[in-house]
């Protein structure tokens, strides 16, 4: 009956899971702004709210994501890529690859039978290929990140994306709109930039079933679609999967308190 | 004789009207929104209000910017590497140097006494270095976009940015909010680091004065500020440079449409 | 010599391989058509990444070797039963999903592209790769494809440096005689003297053919666009040479019936562009916009010398010639000074200007570009820098550089 | 743990004193412009010829060394940023950029200004930049230029016709030597100079070999990148050579009395990949956090792979000078490069390999990728891949960097099953 809380500082969202006896009883996700401790705080307040319990009930505050030091008044840190690999475990727990693509990374991280790091990869010099890319894409077609996963499937001739910066992908699709193109291809073309710059990082680890989907761009349709068709293989996505790092988190609080009884 | 030139850019579509090939007779601006030759239309009526013509007493139309091919109804287009540097030296004659920080891209360029480009290097490679950059980062630090350059120049000790990508810039930018450096500092740094990419574009093509910023942000003091410290020389920045690409095109509309008067030739012949 | 060579019969009669088997695209190079006819071909052969002659020529149980730009002896790969083929990476058409990992981000397209080939099973019809040193990417390459391809033999060539050393041509026969050894078990026959001689005599006929070409250009721009002669260089290095010298000869007779086009453009020489080749699209661009390229170095293979004299000891014979070479290029240390050597080009060619067109991330380009820029800004010479990939699709920017550079050459 | 020239935090050694003292007393007597000075050779670190032109009364500079000086002291930018303006792009190898930019920006580094060069020698031994970066020095100072080409080392020991090769090209070096200096070449001289190169060498393979002890005494990375100067530099005298007795001397008293690069060695690793010296301590603080100490490392090795036999002899000057420069790390082929880290593991008892990568150097990246692979899927051995740049403090990102070192070691951790998870603000 131990209750415990796991804070997800990205890039651009916090996310929070609160998790009771193998199941997760709460969470939140909001914005991140210019003071992550109060985003962090938030997260949990939030969560706490949606689960009904009360920040007392909390045994352990585990902090993850780029922003985990922010999160002061948890008792632990883990990197994310932990966090993802032990998330993506307990959701799925045959998942051998776990494919996480947030505002301003991807990685590709291999796991073993017991959701513990064996090897990843993230992408290193830029932005491209990360959400935060889609999300500047998407503004470029007049949409709003949100709305677009169901917006390619139909699509006939998917135009290529050759820009690797987020920033001049940007005008090669305002190109493309200019010429006339039909934004279902464009989107197309996009999520196979996307999804082809993940498969490189897939390839570093190595891809083995079950492949797990997690992170934002998870939540989008057509990209899963896209990553099972280039994979060829089924692709795990868990309607909980914006918060895999978040229970990752929690897990390894609570696993710590087991090890190490207060 | 009127000459018309036509800035077709991304964000804004730009127009002037000049007289003769000396006299400005008008400037108009609309927002491009995706539709290069509506917005070069729009811009084409504008300028013949202001200047109480009709369109059809302009003789002839120079496009300029990333749609220059896109208008139908043009004699001429040209780069707006090349209309820029004209337009910068026909508002200051006596500029060598211009610098255009663009929304996507950034160049330097050193000129001619005529406005002729010798050199020009542009940011190729991504796009940190690019006036989007500045947008972005209003965006990050919920800082209205108009309201960045006064907050900059109360900086003090301005926090520079050292990341090569746009993107993972910003993560930069939100580290230092988190280590509790002031905004005027953090926005500082943003102008100083567009600044620092500028002036090594700048040095790869020789720097000579008087040196010219023409694009959007020449209206922002801070950006101006911030270039004349990185450059250790005074800037111009005219109140009109924001159409030095526009005034460009029309000032080489001029001169050809002389050169064609001076031949037989009749002007639908040099039609592209 | 040639002659006999093109007809299939050879001097050492006895182990060389009967007449020419040809299949598919190679019947169809070497039969009689059109100009238009072979360019389009060359073009659809020239852009597909899965080596269709090569194809073509393995079908009979004949052997290929890949050859990584820029300069490999092929005359002794020829000479031990072996089909030379230049390998130039994936063009535009290949997505790079596998090599990434293993080779690391900041590294040109070429090395890239080639090495997903290799990882994508389309180099399967080569018995073997050759790498030459030309810079540490050709190099590394060879011990990613040792690896990653262990049943096949690969060989770094260490193409030397030091061009006034008197030990340096002994040297190179010592490694010419190595590489031999190496690819002997993916050829017909181990290296003999006597057929080298005729191979060398027949990478003569190519590289007078080859010669003619660019002369025709140069007299006539406006008959072949620097993108058909290009295609006709390209396909040099991926047919059978003894389809190659006759289709040459067929293009030069019709060429001179091509009528000549003159247009008002500026003279310019293209620099850079020795190993990563450009896209079609890229150097149609070149001319759209108004340059007429007047000297190139696209494909340098074919003037690192002239007319090789196969007799006495004819492997002697091609390491003199590469090694007294007087090509100056980006990966060869330079005979006298890179500025003199470009102003010597530009004077050559009597060109208004100069195109430095590099692939991204290629070193030696890079480095010698500013030695080249403070000659040329001394004689006050305009040039333009540009970066490529192959896998671009839009050549906006690229455009937009371009006509600046045109116009600033244009207008007063 | 300092270097040349940094603070020392850790309390002072006799080592690194003299080391540091040898460090400054060289850079002194390069920018002593006062008297009449000797004449400067410009070489590069790779399998490099200092006993040869030593021997001939030349001082040697390596422009690579000072680089990494100037990127230690965090000065390496602004040469940087003034060789950019030349026209130096982006990807150029940092090496390069920074000495062309401090070049033409009157020699000026952080310990005293160098001399412009007399000779060029261009050691042509492992990577291709160096052709280029001299070709440049050579236009820029018009003196003469000797491009030694050094045969890629494909098998396991040089070839007779490789060593043929070089050798011959090295006589006709002396011969240029004797041309330019006027004075005849001294084969007892050299032979002397050899004498103490090989003393170095040997108590440099030494120190290295101590990583082989658990816990390991030495930090066979960061710490051995200062040990490295005289080896590297100041080989052919004997301040070289008595310098690792020194280090001999440390190394002993530290065992006895137990005092290692960090306090509970946790981690053992081999380290492949030239640092990134521009955050250098922050990356080194990155190691120490967890407890993980290099053992043994590729680095070191980039000036001659003495620990693989290839040691200068006095008794065969030429042919030994000849496979020392074949045989310099960057020189191997990937095969070559493969097997000794994968043998460097388990000699040496590593737990794991880091591998750090150089955006601007491609010869020494260029397929670290693919010995990631290899590592990790043909040998077992958990392997990190990090990237930066060794001289261009604008591609060290420290949060990505710190990240993925946390998670592999967090990774490493949990595979051995212990349950440690840092606390906050650790």
């Amino acid at each position: 009956m131990t209750l415990v809380a796991g804070v997800d500082i990205g890039s651009t969202t916090a996310k929070c899971a609160l998790i009771e006896d193998g199941k997760v009883v709460g969470r939140s996700l909001n914005p991140v702004g210019v003071e992550l401790v109060k985003d962090a705080e938030r997260a949990l307040a939030l969560a706490l709210s949606d689960s009904g319990r009360e920040r007392r009930d909390v045994r352990a505050v585990t902090g993850t994501g780029y922003g985990r030091f922010k999160v002061t008044f948890g008792q632990f840190t883990v990197t994310e890529i932990g966090c993802h690999a032990k998330g993506a475990h307990f959701l799925f727990p045959a998942t051998r690859v776990v494919l996480d693509i947030g505002g301003q990374d991807t990685k590709a991280i291999k796991v073993d039978a017991n959701g513990v790091v064996i090897d990843f990869a993230m992408n290193d010099k830029c932005a491209a290929g990360t959400g935060r890319f889609l999300d500047v894409c998407a503004g470029a077609l007049g949409y709003d990140v949100s709305e677009i996963g169901p917006l390619s499937l139909g699509a006939r001739r998917p135009v290529k994306v050759t820009n690797t910066c987020t920033v001049f992908a940007e005008s090669e699709v305002s190109s493309y709109v200019a010429r006339g193109k039909d934004p279902k291809d464009i989107l197309a073309g996009l999520y196979g930039s996307i999804v082809s710059r993940s498969l490189s990082l897939l390839q570093r680890v190595g891809v083995e079933p079950e492949v797990t989907f997690t992170g934002g761009v998870s939540r989008n349709e057509g990209m899963v679609r896209t990553l099972r068709a280039r994979l060829g293989l089924p692709v795990n996505v868990s309607p909980l999967s914006q918060f895999v790092g978040a229970i990752g988190a929690a897990l390894y609080g609570l696993e710590r308190l087991e090890a190490v009884p207060a | 004789m009127i000459t018309c030139g036509l800035d077709l850019g991304a964000g804004s579509t730009k127009g002037v009207l000049l007289e003769d090939g000396r006299r400005i007779v008008a400037t108009a601006l609309a927002p491009t929104r995706g539709h290069a030759v509506d917005a070069g239309r729009t811009v084409l009526e504008l300028l013949a209000e202001e200047a109480n013509l009709f369109p059809g007493d302009i003789e002839y139309l120079c496009t300029t910017g990333g749609a220059r091919y896109a208008f139908p109804d043009r004699h001429l287009q040209v780069s707006d590497i090349t209309a820029s540097a004209r337009g910068a030296v026909f508002l200051r004659p006596g500029v060598r140097h211009v610098v255009d920080i663009g929304s996507q891209s950034s160049r330097a360029m050193s000129v001619s006494e005529t406005g002729r480009v010798l050199r020009f290097k542009m940011n190729e490679k991504c796009a940190a270095g690019a006036g989007r950059f500045v947008d972005r980062c209003a965006k990050y630090l919920q800082v209205p976009l108009d309201e960045m350059a006064p907050k900059a120049l109360a900086s003090t000790k301005p926090k520079i940015i050292s990341s090569v990508c746009a993107v993972l810039a910003e993560t930069e930018i939100i580290n230092n909010v988190a280590e509790d450096v002031p905004l005027p500092d953090i926005l500082m740094g943003v102008f100083l680091s567009l600044a620092q990419r500028a002036y090594v574009l700048m040095r790869n093509v020789g720097i000579q004065p008087d040196v010219a910023l023409v694009g959007g942000l020449v209206r922002s003091e801070a950006m101006v500020r911030a270039l004349e410290r990185t450059v250790g020389a005074p800037i111009v920045a005219d109140p009109q440079a924001p159409h030095a690409a526009a005034i460009g095109a029309a000032v080489l509309g001029h001169s050809r449409l002389q050169k064609l008067s001076q031949r037989p030739t009749p002007l639908a012949a040099a039609e592209v | 010599m040639v002659s006999d060579v093109l007809a299939g019969a050879d001097p050492d009669a006895s182990d060389s391989p009967p007449v020419l088997e040809l299949h598919g695209e190679l019947e169809e190079f070497s039969r009689a058509a059109p100009l238009d006819v072979t360019l389009r071909l060359a073009r659809e052969i020239v852009t597909d990444p899965t080596y269709p002659t090569v194809r073509a020529w393995t079908r009979s149980g004949r052997s290929a070797v890949g050859c990584f730009p820029v300069y490999t002896p092929q005359e002794l790969l020829h000479s031990i039963g072996l089909l030379p083929v230049a390998l130039h990476g994936g063009g535009e058409n290949v997505e790079i999903s596998h090599a990434d990992a293993a080779l690391g981000s900041f590294l040109c397209s070429i090395s890239k592209s080639t090495l997903e080939l290799a990882l994508t099973a389309r180099l399967a019809p080569f018995r073997g790769f050759v790498f030459p040193y030309i810079c540490d990417v050709s190099r590394n390459l060879e011990g990613i494809f040792a690896r990653v391809l262990p049943e096949t033999p690969t060989y770094m060539l260490h193409l030397p440096q030091n061009f006034r050393s008197g030990a340096t041509v002994r040297f190179l026969v010592s490694e010419y005689r190595r590489l031999a050894e190496r690819l002997e078990r993916a050829g017909a026959r181990p290296y003999a003297p006597g057929p080298l001689a005729a191979s060398i005599e027949l990478f003569n006929a190519q590289r007078s053919r080859i010669a003619e070409l660019a002369a025709r250009r140069r007299a006539h721009p406006g008959q072949i666009s620097l993108a058909e002669s290009y295609l006709l260089r390209r396909l040099g290095g991926l047919l059978p040479r003894e389809i190659h010298v006759p289709l040459l000869d067929r293009v030069l007779a019709e060429l001179s019936e091509r009528p000549v086009r003159s247009r008002d453009a500026i003279r310019v020489a293209l620099v850079g562009p020795f190993c990563e080749q450009p896209s079609l699209d890229l150097i149609d661009l070149l001319e759209q916009v108004g340059c007429e390229v007047v000297d190139d170095e696209l494909l340098p293979l074919y003037g690192w010398y002239g007319r090789i004299d196969p007799s006495g000891d004819p492997l002697e014979a091609l390491a003199r010639a590469y090694v007294e070479s007087p090509v100056d290029i980006g990966v060869r240390a330079a005979p006298s000074t890179k500025g003199g050597a470009i102003l010597d080009r530009v004077e050559a060619a009597n060109a208004q200007g100069v195109i430095f067109l590099t692939a991204k991330f290629c070193e030696p380009a890079l480095e010698d570009i500013v030695l080249y820029r403070k000659a040329l800004d001394r004689e006050r010479i305009p040039y333009l820098h540009l970066e490529f990939e192959e896998r671009s699709t839009s050549y906006e920017q690229a455009r937009l550089q371009l006509e600046t550079f045109v116009e600033s050459i244009l207008f007063d | 743990m300092t270097h040349p020239g940094e603070e020392v935090e850790d309390g002072p050694t006799s080592a690194r004193e003299q080391q540091r003292r040898l460090v400054e007393e060289y850079y002194a007597d390069l920018a002593d412009a006062g008297g009449p000075r000797k004449p400067v050779a410009y070489m590069l670190v790779g399998g490099n010829l200092t006993e040869i032109v030593r021997s001939f009364g030349y001082e040697v500079v390596f422009p690579e060394i000072v680089a990494l000086n100037c990127a230690i002291k965090h000065e390496s930018l602004p040469n940087i940023l003034h060789a950019e303006a030349q026209g130096y792009g982006l990807d150029v190898c940092g090496y390069v950029k920074n000495d062309l930019g401090l070049q033409e920006l009157g020699g000026k580094t952080p310990f005293g200004r160098i001399p412009p060069p007399d000779l060029l020698v261009c050691s042509f031994s492992g990577c291709y930049v160096y052709i280029k970066w001299w070709e440049a020095l050579a236009e820029k100072y018009g003196c003469p230029l000797f491009v030694l080409d050094v045969p890629y080392m494909r098998d396991e020991r040089p070839r007779s016709e490789e060593i043929e090769y070089v050798v011959a090209q090295l006589n006709e070096f002396i011969a240029l030597l004797e041309r330019t200096t006027g004075r005849s070449f001294d084969r007892g001289e050299l032979r002397r100079m050899l004498a103490h190169s090989r003393k170095a060498e040997e108590g440099w393979v030494r120190y290295l070999s101590a990583g082989r002890r658990r816990p390991s005494p030495i930090e066979a990375y960061f710490e051995a990148v200062f040990y490295m100067f005289p080896i590297n530099v100041l080989r052919g005298t004997a301040a070289a050579a008595d310098f690792y007795d020194t280090v001999d001397a440390e190394v002993t008293a530290r065992v006895r009395a137990g005092e290692y690069p960090v306090p509970e060695e946790k981690v053992r690793l081999v380290v492949e990949g030239v640092p990134p010296y521009p955050s250098y301590r922050t990356f080194w603080d990155f190691f120490r956090r967890w407890g993980a100490v290099s053992v043994a490392a590729t680095y070191p090795k980039v000036g001659g792979l003495f620990d693989q036999g290839f040691l200068h002899d006095p008794d065969r000057p030429l042919e030994s000078i000849a496979e020392y420069s074949m045989a310099a790390y960057v020189n191997q082929s990937w095969g070559l490069r493969r097997r000794l880290i994968a043998s460097y593991a388990k000699e040496f008892e590593a737990d794991a390999v880091v591998i750090h990568g150089i955006k601007s150097c491609r010869s020494f990246t260029a397929g670290q990728g693919d010995l990631r692979d290899w590592l990790i899927h043909e040998q077992g051995i958990p392997t990190l891949y990090l990237e930066s740049d060794h001289e261009d403090p604008r591609y060290f990102a420290p949060a990505q960097i710190k990240n993925r070192m946390d998670a592999f070691f967090e990774s490493l951790d949990r595979r051995r099953s212990t349950v440690s998870l840092p606390m906050v603000g650790a």
